[in-house]
């Protein structure tokens, strides 16, 4: 399928309604592993993707995080990056202008210390040209303060989800940690905070050692977990969370194949995020979307819409 | 910067332990030496991620790789056999800048780095250069490629327990040729690839003889391509950017940088990166 | 080396000192993953061991979960076993004289649904031959009642282990569960307890998706994973728990060569335990403590008790 | 019982998306027809386990694998060139019995379920057994090695779509064989190994009849030697257990279980499994 100007916009059977946003497709670009869409854009057609969700921005520039930053596991790696962005101003006036040209939706991921931090986000990039809603990230475990921490509790995840809605009229999407007791009682906080969509998992606290080095190989010492080995745990989470709240859910981890967004899908996430795949093979976030497909051609669905949550009757 | 998939022509050991891979290309394919290639080795996701390695060489339709066997990535590539695909993307990353005015070029390489020299060398050659490649190796059996280096000008070998060649590392044989005046800095250039104290060294030598030198960095990487912020170092800021340093990935801005341009002691201490929401950048 | 018998029993440089107990080996065999011994007799020494951890077991009989009771993901499985167990009578009078004959530390690992249950259990041990400890079992994702119940909250990880340590006087390791928000709260409460050692992990709450029969595939839904997926994961939290606890730390999950047992004795843990590996290699208890010996010449270090918490000079 | 490892002779497809395998093994490796090897793919971690496989037949010094190029361990599989290694378990679990009692066998096999029937139909031909394989496919493609059961008796083939043989199922076409009164259920024997539908309907056949019948079950399985409980299904207790149904492990006790002895329904009725605390086992 082509739009008007004769670009690429991939089959009709995906357009997807994830909540406030009527998508191309449900295929999401991940925070953190598609920048800001600049480096990825000679790979494949920006316009096909669901979405690009942007690496976590802040309100000042950060450096980010002692290399090594990054570590290869069994199907998976460990990234401690600690969200190194050039800060909300430079990521308005310089980033966004580039995907606004591809017309794909653009959500940008928030990092603050505080629910104040969080607010101020939030409202600058109320009525940003080409931004169609924010992402909350309050699970990062690479930063030492705010991140995972309001992750963690519930009435700071309700605190922050509060002062985000209030301060923007954009759609707030709250990314959750995976690293807690309940699951679902985060996402009822958040849920009750007036989140209109819940995103998860971001990636799970671990460690690799430098054995000869005698000391863990991330100048972190710990990172976050991400890629096919998390898979079934991230599918179990969007499955309890699916299964607790009424804002639509979008599943994030280790997918790599139609096969694996279409689990998320029948778990009952509305769309999925993609992320470490991208490192593996840069066309990953259209390869899927066209495996996807396929799947539902096999599996005998006629749109996304009745692939969701079709595990759970 | 593409992906490709190309198809293997060659995968054999040409040293102890060392492979070498032809792999045939489009003729349109070209590159510039000390770029790069990300090389997916295997099927499955164990290993997950993709494995930078430098282009040897080039020549019309096909590129030559050559790699250490050492962990499994490159062992899962070392099964691979003639007629079977390679799945690569790159070239990627600045290529070492080939400096035409000066009329020397000393081309330093460590262990696994000597691999990007050899296109170096001749291309460095095929502009008038004339090339001295120094090799290092902790012993005589480390040395990599001096057979293929040796059409392209002059060789000195160095090795750590003195098997053969200079006795000492390939910095310390080069800082002796200067040392004593039987090379001439200000007409050199020094191009290095190998091991980090190796760069550190012949940064430092490179930047008290005021050589102009080009290092080429390994760092660990996960998209190869810039979007991940996985690779980087620390590099000086320039007098326009009020000397704050910049983090820079070595996938992109690099793996080539300039001598004098990285702060190495960044690998070291943890205060250039902690609180950076403090450090005005 | 050989014992009196003629027997292999492993390297000197490989004896541990774990807690109250000296071992040949820091190499245990994981519960579940070994049954009571018997069926690995046949591939290796059991001797040469550091001990056996059986599989959990439970005051009646359980036939366990419904089939489809296990599946593979990336570099991982999903079990739901349901801890089908013949009883701690049967285990008593039909399984443990096995293993007695081969002189190998036995530690039985327990699962209960109340603390009243762990107690009893605990206290049916208590001089029985053979039996050189317990294993609470407070962290199984896969039964309805107790288990993961229990390490999920303080209160109760305290309560079982109390109940335990009263019952019996054989030393008490208390095995906990990965789904929680801070390990180092439930092992704090578990050391306050009276627990003797900490072994960590068990499984990762997980699950898998059968697109065609459009249902989990396991037959109770959700699984737990093990296997190099988790390694990364459980070594972050031997990490926390050996930084925070007075008492030993056992280190579990994904222990697949010398190498990853040497990282888990690093990061703080005294010994490890082996699970999924052994379904990959039937040799790989002793393998692992042979490569782990070959891992000490190569990073010098003389005994396995240097080793410990090397990485967290 | 024992972890072994033999060279790979041959490894090449023998049909569409079928190949066989064949390993160089020590004279004295032996087993019985329905045991299987539990076999290693892949060097890495993912896939992470072991694949169960029939042995197919064997000979003084070699054995045959016959598999289906299915999903990633099967493709894995047949990567693997002669020379190289190959790493087992085994020969695992219980054999068919080769019944002498009864005259006449038929050998039932449905998709990549009939290779164990292969070694079977030699053994009870050496027997003096006379041996009919009903062999079922969808379609005339899916029909695995006629040719090579041929010489050890009768064959009958069944195709869903009728493209060849009988139209219908294995099952239906055997029924129809004594329903026809062209064999006769007191002098037979019947061997089955196939899918979970096959095994049901043949299993009701045999009951029916009052024909012995001895099914092969595919189960998932981790360990392979009955140590991890994964691969469990519920038999029928026998009047010395007082009825109680038994879990029992298809590594072990199985792969082949007597018609009769299984408890299908517990693959869909969750009763038998849930509540075991009430459960009076
Ligand atoms: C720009 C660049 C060019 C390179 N060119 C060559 C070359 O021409 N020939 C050659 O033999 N090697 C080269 N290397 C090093 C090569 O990438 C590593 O040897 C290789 O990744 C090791 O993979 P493995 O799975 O065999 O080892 P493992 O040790 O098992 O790898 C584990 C992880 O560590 C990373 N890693 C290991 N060693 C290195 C290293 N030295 N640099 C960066 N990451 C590493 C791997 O990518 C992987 O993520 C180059 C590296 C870079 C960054
Ligand atoms: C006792 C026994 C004997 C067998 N003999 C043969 C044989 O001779 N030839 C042959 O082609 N196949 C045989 N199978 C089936 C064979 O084990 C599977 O086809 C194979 O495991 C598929 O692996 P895969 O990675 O290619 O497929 P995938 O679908 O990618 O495997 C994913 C997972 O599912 C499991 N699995 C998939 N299919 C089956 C299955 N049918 N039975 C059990 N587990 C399965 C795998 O072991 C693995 O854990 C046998 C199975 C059993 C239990
Ligand atoms: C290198 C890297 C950087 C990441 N940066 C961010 C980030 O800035 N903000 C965020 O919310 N998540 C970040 N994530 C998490 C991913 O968005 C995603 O939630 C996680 O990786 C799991 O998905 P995956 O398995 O598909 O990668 C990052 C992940 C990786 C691997
Ligand atoms: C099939 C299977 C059965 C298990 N059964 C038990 C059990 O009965 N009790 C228990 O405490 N842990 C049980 N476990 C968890 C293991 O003992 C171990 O904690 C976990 O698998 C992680 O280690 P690994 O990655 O080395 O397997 C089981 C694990 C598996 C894979
Ligand atoms: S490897 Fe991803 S930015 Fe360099
Ligand atoms: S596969 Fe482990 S018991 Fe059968």
């Amino acid at each position: 399928m082509q739009d008007a100007e004769g670009q690429p916009v991939g089959s009709p059977r995906l357009i997807t309604q994830l909540g406030p946003w009527q998508l191309r497709s449900p295929i999401l670009a991940a925070s953190g592993c598609f920048g800001y869409g600049r480096e990825y854009a000679a790979y494949l057609p920006l316009q096909r993707l669901g979405g690009i969700v942007t690496k976590g921005t802040s309100l000042k520039p950060r450096l980010g995080d002692l290399p090594p930053r990054m570590v290869e596991t069994p199907a998976g790696m460990l990234n401690a990056i600690g969200l190194q962005n050039p800060g909300i101003e430079t990521v308005i006036q310089a980033e966004l202008p580039f995907l606004h040209r591809y017309g794909v939706p653009v959500i940008v991921n928030l990092y603050g210390t505080t629910p104040e931090e969080y607010a101020e986000l939030a409202a600058r990039l109320d009525g940003v040209e080409g931004v169609w809603g924010i992402e909350l990230n309050i699970s990062c475990p690479n930063v030492a303060a705010g991140g995972i921490l309001f992750g963690q509790s519930p009435i700071l995840a309700r605190q922050v989800t509060e002062a985000a809605k209030r301060a923007t009229h954009l759609p707030v999407m709250v990314k959750l940690s995976p690293n807690v007791t309940s699951i679902v009682e985060i996402a009822r906080a958040v849920e009750d905070g007036g989140a209109d969509l819940i995103s998860l998992t971001n990636t799970f606290r671990g460690m690799a050692i430098d054995l000869h080095r005698r000391r863990p190989v991330l100048g972190n010492l710990s990172g976050g977990l991400s890629g096919p080995a998390i898979r079934p745990l991230a599918l179990q989470l969007v499955w309890e969370v699916a299964g607790t709240v009424q804002i639509p859910v979008v599943g994030i981890g280790g997918i790599v194949s139609g096969d694996d967004a279409a689990a998320f899908l029948m778990a009952g996430a509305s769309a999925v995020q993609v992320g470490t795949a991208q490192f593996i093979d840069p066309t990953a976030c259209v390869r899927i979307a066209d495996e996807l497909e396929a799947t539902m051609n096999r599996e005998g669905f006629a749109q996304i819409a009745d692939m969701v949550g079709a595990a759970r009757q | 910067m593409v992906k490709l998939v190309g198809q293997i022509i060659e995968n054999r050991p040409i040293e102890e332990g060392t492979f070498e891979m032809i792999v045939a290309v489009p003729p349109t394919f070209s590159y510039l030496p000390g770029q790069f290639l990300h090389v997916r080795v295997a099927d499955s996701y164990d290993p997950l991620l993709r494995r930078p390695l430098s282009i040897a060489w080039a020549a019309s339709g096909r590129f030559g790789l050559i790699y250490r066997v050492s962990g499994r990535g490159m062992t899962m590539l070392s099964r691979k056999r003639s007629g079977e695909s390679l799945d690569f993307l790159g070239p990627l990353g600045q290529p070492y800048p080939l400096r035409t005015d000066r009329p020397r070029a000393f081309l330093v390489g460590g262990g696994i780095g000597v691999p990007p020299l050899l296109g170096l060398a001749e291309a460095l050659s095929e502009k008038g250069i004339s090339v001295t490649a120094v090799i290092g190796a902790q012993t005589k059996d480390g040395l990599l490629l001096l057979d293929r280096l040796q059409p392209f000008g002059k060789l000195l070998v160095a090795t750590d327990d003195g098997s053969v060649g200079f006795a000492g590392t390939a910095v310390q044989c080069l800082e002796e040729r200067f040392g004593s005046g039987g090379e001439r800095p200000q007409e050199s250039v020094i191009y290095a690839c190998g091991p980090l104290p190796m760069l550190r060294a012949l940064d430092e030598l490179a930047q008290r003889w005021r050589i102009p030198g080009y290092l080429s960095v390994e760092e660990s990487m996960a998209c190869g391509v810039g979007a991940c912020l996985s690779c980087v170092v620390l590099r000086r800021g320039g007098p326009g950017e009020s000397g704050r340093p910049q983090v820079v990935r070595t996938c992109v801005e690099g793996p080539v940088f300039a001598s004098g341009e990285l702060l190495w002691e960044a690998w070291e201490q943890p205060k250039w990166w902690e609180d950076t929401e403090e450090t005005p950048t």
